[in-house]
């Protein structure tokens, strides 16, 4: 048993990997749509989701619940086989490109799985970038196969809408990281963002500047073309025509319901987390702190965002106003505190989740923008789409190209 | 370690289907599909190839080619769709056995 | 010397100017084209002086020869260097000189009369575009250094003589006149190829200086045999005979004179026409080598000469006297070469560009001021009314009839001397020579008399004669002038001088000259004589005229009626344009209609042609119903032909699979 | 029967059976979808190959963009099942035999061709992709210019063809 799992034991230790990655990513999918729902409703000055649960935490699992339990009708003249790919194709493609994502730069400190050291990511290819885009690429085909699948007219003109402009970004997305490979010279994202080390904060690629140059190579007008393709092909506001409810009733899911609407609603979700990693792991450094390593004490930031906000929680639930508050709100409070304490009581575990910890936060911001995004940009028009992305966004992607280019050359690269 | 004839092999066979459904099939757009089989064929025999070669692992030109292919049959797909739409448009078919006359 | 180094400017000029003319001049007003053609001659003109001086005072008279790129190369890959090779090489040397001053100078006067003549002519860019093409073409055949450039050369004067004597198209005689004098032309050029040909297989190239050098040290061949050199001066001068237009080619000359008179100054009396005696003064070491053939042209010359002047006697024609006796003065040069004295015969060449541009022109002058009239017959008292035009050309008759001391006296003169020198019949030619002479100044005075004395014969009242401009008199004078002092360079011979012309010459002819064997006193005495008796003889000849033309008017046509025959004939040139065409022409006309058109052209080639065509259709009528247009039958045919390359391409890697199968 | 062996046949076997279904499929939808599969099984031999980056451009390209394409196009003309007919007999009774005959020779023309290329392709041995990109713009820069004019070509063609003329 025992040397079956030493033989085996990178299989093994990646598919336990692929599970709790797995875990992790749904689990941030749902309470992602929660903090989207309430962020917005905030812009609106709306309460937002807040019955089921405290602050309506529960609302993801209520959902999950309705997903699951819903009927699921197919429409008829469906071509069967297709109309089941399409969610699944488009669920699997979404959470496949989670898996060469890397989270922290060192394994697990003294903690091996069978010789085995436990790295934070689940694939590390050194073309891990090329096989991201290939993903992108292949995800058009859920939602166009959706489209058609359905035997339905909406579903077909989303499915058309969104093939035509995911194929129409993806060119943008892709011109414009390659400002990033030029300053990196490499495929793999461990080394984009290792090569981001030498300088604190303005060694990132956003700012690019290098040690022993005065030169900077900004990729500024990189990030502003990545981030709007990304959030087109992403299909989300203020991009998300495929699903324009005014337009399309839903668009290429509207004859899809409970779980294979989930699936198209998960992969939505994951390929937002994706390009937030992308996004801070290209342009932001992805996990190294925006400090430099001689101030010791930016080490304590985790801790000093835990701490006071676990307390926060704590005061806030006692004062709530269901008796399911009262318990839960504290102990999740009490819980955060307790790490926050942890953290601070082990510094070798504190310095460990350092990356990952800033990692996580760039994610967070960005993802904070997609829905501040959502919240206040109204949708585009068909034709300003198509005009923003073959007239704007390609020719700006590829003049950043030259730009940086240029830059390199002249600061003897 | 994969012999080097497997490919070939393979790549020949992929060609051969290839070939099958260009001369069986009547739908354009599929004979179209056949030819895009066929190329990728040539592509596996190319890249098959240039791995025989590349023993300083400096001799990329079997590579470099098949990159070059696909970008040609980019540009073909792009025209050739473009071709296919119109047909389909003048003709109300698909069908290459209904387009049969250079003129309307 | 920085033009002589640049040689090639002097012919380049002239085909700009020709360029420029012709591509662009036809929108152009007369004034920028004519400005063109002047500048561009001019120019060339002077360039040549500077050519010539840096010649004379930096070379000293040494033959300059510059390669300046290679146009025709074979090369010998057996033994190395090229087997042949025709460069564009031009030389210099003093029979250049000559010729470029000539061509250059006197073209350049004639380029400036035609300004004015041509003033009111349709075609005027067209008209000088040709006459600097031929500037350029005559200067690259006198500027060449070997035969074949040449030849181009050569080729090309051909060309710019049938478009300017086609000048005028729309007359059908004038087109025919072009054509004649291009088609006799060939026949010459067909001899001069295969002397060319002779040449190149006997000295294995064709520059001069190789070829002169190769020949130089060969023995000259005996009187009467036909060696390889006499055979190939014989072709050339078959050449120089249809240039310059000698018996039996000579036809074409007179016909010429359809061009506009400028033409017929410039190309067909004082530059192109003497290209024949240019070349074969080139060749004179050839000659040299080839009694036989100097014997021929010698021959040939003199009768030209005479037979010539009697045609000339009777003509009407203005023009057409002035086109007989040039052929007869190129009958006097080519007698002048076949007898040795080349230098002679170039200061003829030299002479008779002067005086008989000038007659030329004047003529002109006067056909211009009678208003387009040619015939002599309707002219008549015009002295008094155009006295420059009158003046000048009485220099040019007494000129061209010999009298002293004007230019043409001294170089018929010489030639005369130099023929009664010569061995070989020597005294027979002199004879034919002096009765031409007599006749020559008859004939001129003819005209002069019949042209401007004798009371007008035309309507005054319609006719309104008037005096040209002075961009036509101009040249007029320089060229009097020219022909009065021009014969001085050689005047001091006389009285025992040296004669400056044959001394400049020598360097090249050098050991040419037929030096006589008697002592110089003995020679000197015998040329006072002979220059007297040659004096007396134009004065007969005038005398004869004045009798005939101003004593008493009517005579004529009583001595016409009186020798019927003799005159039918010579005022029909001795039928000899009705005997080609019953000879030559007819039968070609014939056979090419009846045999070549009728059978081959419509029978062959074009039976071939449709065949070939008919049986395409037969085939393609057949394989047409593989084309379905069905996409998929093709597809099956490619496959097929995919198929068939690749068991082609594998079939030794097949064969076993099959028998696998098997 | 080493590792790289077994993925080796289970993505040929992917591979054909992909081809095979290409060939059989009705609707051409499922063609475009088997042809899919088949290159993404040949992206996965050019990775067993080593060649990391064509495998790449293989499924972004082809899959991505090419396939994208004949699924929209597909789409937009509403393709439906094709008809059978039979117009050209020459294809009925000549097609079949004729394409298997050409597989047939190439594949033996393969097999005994191959002894001379007997040595194996070195998986693992990972072709880096800035040598690639150096060759490509070095020794293949003038047909990598031809290809980029070749590809605007192709795209204002597409253009003209695809917009209606409008009068």
């Amino acid at each position: 048993m025992s040397d079956f799992l030493t033989h085996n034991a990178f299989w093994i230790l990646s598919i336990i990997k692929i599970a709790v990655l797995l875990f992790i990513v749904l689990t941030v999918n749902a309470y992602l749509t929660w903090f989207e729902r309430k962020v917005v409703a905030h812009i609106q000055s709306r309460w937002g989701p807040h019955r089921v649960g405290p602050h309506g935490l529960l609302q993801p699992a209520a959902d999950g619940l309705k997903f699951l339990f819903k009927e699921d009708p197919t429409p008829a003249g469906v071509d069967k086989f297709v109309y089941y790919l399409a969610p699944l194709l488009a669920l699997a493609l979404a959470l496949t490109s989670m898996a060469v994502i890397p989270f922290g730069p060192n394994p697990i400190p003294h903690i091996t799985f069978f010789g085995q050291p436990i790295h934070l990511w689940v694939a590390n290819p050194d073309i891990s970038l090329l096989v991201l885009f290939a993903i992108t690429a292949l995800s058009v085909y859920g939602v166009a196969l959706a489209g058609w699948a359905s035997n339905s007219k909406y579903p077909l003109l989303g499915g058309l809408r969104s093939s035509a402009q995911m194929i129409s970004y993806e060119l943008a997305l892709t011109m414009s990281v390659v400002g990033v490979l030029l300053m990196a010279n490499t495929f793999s994202l461990q080394e984009i963002i290792n090569a981001q080390a030498s300088i604190p904060l303005f060694g990132w690629n956003f700012f690019g500047f290098t040690s022993g140059s005065k030169i900077p190579v900004p990729q500024i007008l990189g990030f502003l073309c990545f981030f709007i393709a990304a959030i087109a092909e992403t299909n989300r506001a203020p991009f998300d025509l495929p699903e324009a409810e005014s337009e399309l009733v839903a668009g290429f899911h509207t004859e899809y319901a409970s779980f294979k609407f989930a699936m198209f609603f998960i992969a939505e979700y994951t390929a937002m987390i994706t390009v937030s990693c992308l996004v801070a792991i290209l342009f932001f450094g992805g996990w190294l702190s925006p400090f430099p390593a001689s101030w010791t004490w930016t080490h304590y930031l985790p801790s000093v965002t835990l701490l006071p906000f676990g307390l926060w929680v704590i005061w806030d639930g006692i004062h709530y106003e269901t008796i399911f508050g009262k318990l839960v709100l504290p102990a999740v409070g009490f819980a955060m505190a307790a790490i926050g304490g942890a953290l601070i009581a082990f510094p070798a575990v504190n310095g460990f989740i350092q990356p990952t910890f800033w990692l996580l936060a760039k994610i967070f911001l960005v993802l904070f923008f997609y829905v501040w995004a959502r919240g206040t940009l109204p949708r585009l028009r068909y034709d300003q789409l198509m005009n923003m992305g073959w007239k704007v966004l390609l020719p700006a992607s590829i003049a950043n190209v030259i730009l940086t280019a240029a830059l390199l050359l002249w600061r003897g690269h | 370690m994969v012999p080097t004839s497997y490919y070939l092999i393979l790549s020949a066979i992929l060609f051969g289907m290839g070939a099958v459904s260009f001369v069986f099939r009547r739908n354009i757009i599929t004979i179209f599909m056949s030819i895009e089989l066929m190329l990728n064929a040539v592509n596996l025999a190319f890249v098959a190839f240039n791995q025989m070669w590349n023993t300083q692992g400096n001799k990329l030109d079997g590579q470099v080619f098949v990159l070059f292919v696909i970008v040609v049959a980019a540009a073909e797909a792009a025209v050739g769709l473009g071709i296919i739409i119109l047909i389909q448009r003048n003709r109300r078919s698909l069908n290459v056995e209904r387009v049969d006359l250079l003129k309307l | 010397m920085p033009i002589l180094e640049q040689l090639w400017i002097i012919p380049l000029l002239p085909l700009l100017g020709s360029a420029i003319n012709g591509l662009f001049g036809a929108k152009w007003p007369n004034k920028a084209v004519s400005s063109v053609a002047l500048g561009s001659t001019g120019l060339s003109f002077l360039f040549a002086l500077e050519a010539v001086r840096e010649f004379v005072y930096v070379r000293h008279g040494e033959l300059f020869r510059k390669e300046f790129f290679d146009w025709i190369v074979v090369p010998d890959f057996l033994h190395g260097g090229n087997w042949f090779r025709a460069g564009f090489d031009l030389q210099m040397d003093q029979l250049t000189v000559v010729m470029v001053l000539v061509v250059t100078g006197v073209g350049f006067l004639i380029h400036i009369y035609s300004t004015g003549y041509m003033a009111h002519e349709g075609g005027y860019y067209r008209f000088f575009s040709y006459l600097n093409l031929f500037m350029f073409f005559m200067l690259i055949l006198v500027l060449a250094a070997n035969y074949v450039l040449l030849f181009v050369g050569w080729e090309g004067v051909g060309l710019s003589s049938y478009l300017l004597i086609g000048f005028y198209f729309l007359k059908k005689s004038a087109s025919d006149a072009g054509k004649k004098a291009f088609i006799v032309n060939r026949i010459g050029d067909f001899g001069f190829m295969l002397g060319m040909f002779l040449l190149f297989r006997t000295f294995g190239t064709l520059d001069f200086t190789a070829v002169f050098a190769k020949a130089g040290p060969l023995p000259a061949e005996a009187m009467g045999q036909f060696g390889t050199i006499t055979v190939a001066c014989l072709l050339l001068f078959m050449g120089a005979c249809g240039k310059s237009a000698q018996l039996p080619l000579y036809v074409w000359l007179p016909d010429a004179m359809e061009g506009p008179t400028p033409v017929s100054a410039l190309i067909h009396a004082a530059t192109m026409v003497t290209a024949g005696v240019y070349v074969v003064a080139r060749s004179h070491v050839l000659f040299t080598h080839a009694p036989t053939a100097m014997l021929v042209v010698a021959i040939v010359g003199c009768a030209t000469a005479f037979f010539a002047a009697t045609i000339g006697l009777v003509q009407r024609d203005i023009k057409r006297v002035l086109a007989y006796s040039t052929v007869s003065q190129l009958g006097y040069m080519f007698l002048g070469c076949g007898v040795g004295a080349f230098g002679a015969g170039i200061f003829h060449l030299m002479t008779h560009a002067f005086f008989k541009a000038l007659l030329f022109l004047a003529s002109g002058s006067v056909i211009h001021a009678m208003g387009g009239e040619q015939d002599m017959l309707k002219m008549g008292g015009l002295s008094k009314k155009i006295k420059y035009t009158y003046w000048t050309m009485l220099m040019a008759t007494l000129a061209i009839a010999g009298f002293p001391p004007l230019a043409g006296f001294f170089s018929k003169d010489s030639i005369l001397y130099s023929a009664f020198q010569s061995e070989h019949g020597g005294h027979a030619l002199y004879a034919v020579g002096l009765i031409t002479a007599l006749l020559t100044s008859f004939y001129m005075f003819r005209l002069m008399f019949l042209t401007f004395h004798g009371k007008p014969r035309y309507d005054e009242h319609h006719v309104h004669v008037h005096e040209s401009p002075w961009s036509m008199l101009g040249p007029l004078v320089i060229l009097a002038v020219l022909s009065v002092i021009g014969g001085w360079v050689a005047a001091p011979a006389l009285w025992g001088g040296e004669d400056h012309f044959a001394n400049f010459l020598a360097p090249i002819f050098g050991s040419g000259e037929a030096a006589a064997g008697l002592s110089e006193a003995a020679a000197h005495q015998l040329e006072l004589t002979l220059a007297v008796v040659a004096i007396v003889a134009a004065l007969i000849g005038l005398g004869v005229a004045f009798w005939l033309y101003l004593k008493q008017p009517g005579k004529p046509e009583q001595l016409a009626k009186s020798l019927k025959g003799a005159y039918t004939t010579l005022s029909n040139k001795y039928y000899v344009d009705e005997l080609y065409a019953a000879a030559i022409v007819n039968p070609l006309v014939w056979i090419s209609t009846n045999v070549l058109w009728k059978v081959v052209d419509v029978g062959v080639i074009d039976g071939a042609v449709n065949g070939v065509a008919e049986g395409a259709t037969a085939v393609g009528d057949k394989v047409r119903h593989t084309q379905s247009g069905n996409t998929r039958s093709y597809a099956v045919w490619v496959v097929v032909g995919a198929l068939v390359v690749i068991a082609i391409i594998f079939w030794p890697a097949i064969r076993p699979a099959l028998g696998m199968v098997r | 029967m080493s590792a790289p062996l077994i993925i080796f046949f289970v993505l040929a076997t992917l591979a054909v059976l992909g081809a095979a279904s290409l060939i059989f499929q009705k609707h051409p939808i499922h063609s475009a979808l088997s042809l899919i599969v088949v290159m993404v099984a040949l992206a996965g031999l050019y990775l067993l190959m080593g060649a990391e980056f064509v495998a790449a451009a293989q499924i972004i390209v082809y899959g991505g963009a090419i396939m994208v394409l004949f699924v929209f196009v597909i789409m937009l003309l509403n393709a439906g099942e094709e008809e059978r007919t039979n117009l050209s007999k020459l294809a009925k009774i000549a097609g079949w035999p004729l394409a298997l005959a050409l597989t047939g020779v190439l594949a033996a023309a393969m097999i005994r061709a191959s002894p001379a290329v007997a040595n194996p392709a070195r998986p693992g041995a990972l072709s880096d992709t800035a040598t690639l990109s150096k060759l490509l713009f070095t020794d293949f820069v003038y047909p990598f210019e031809l290809t980029s004019f070749l590809v605007l070509v192709a795209i204002l063609g597409a253009m003209v063809l695809a917009q209606r003329e409008q009068k």
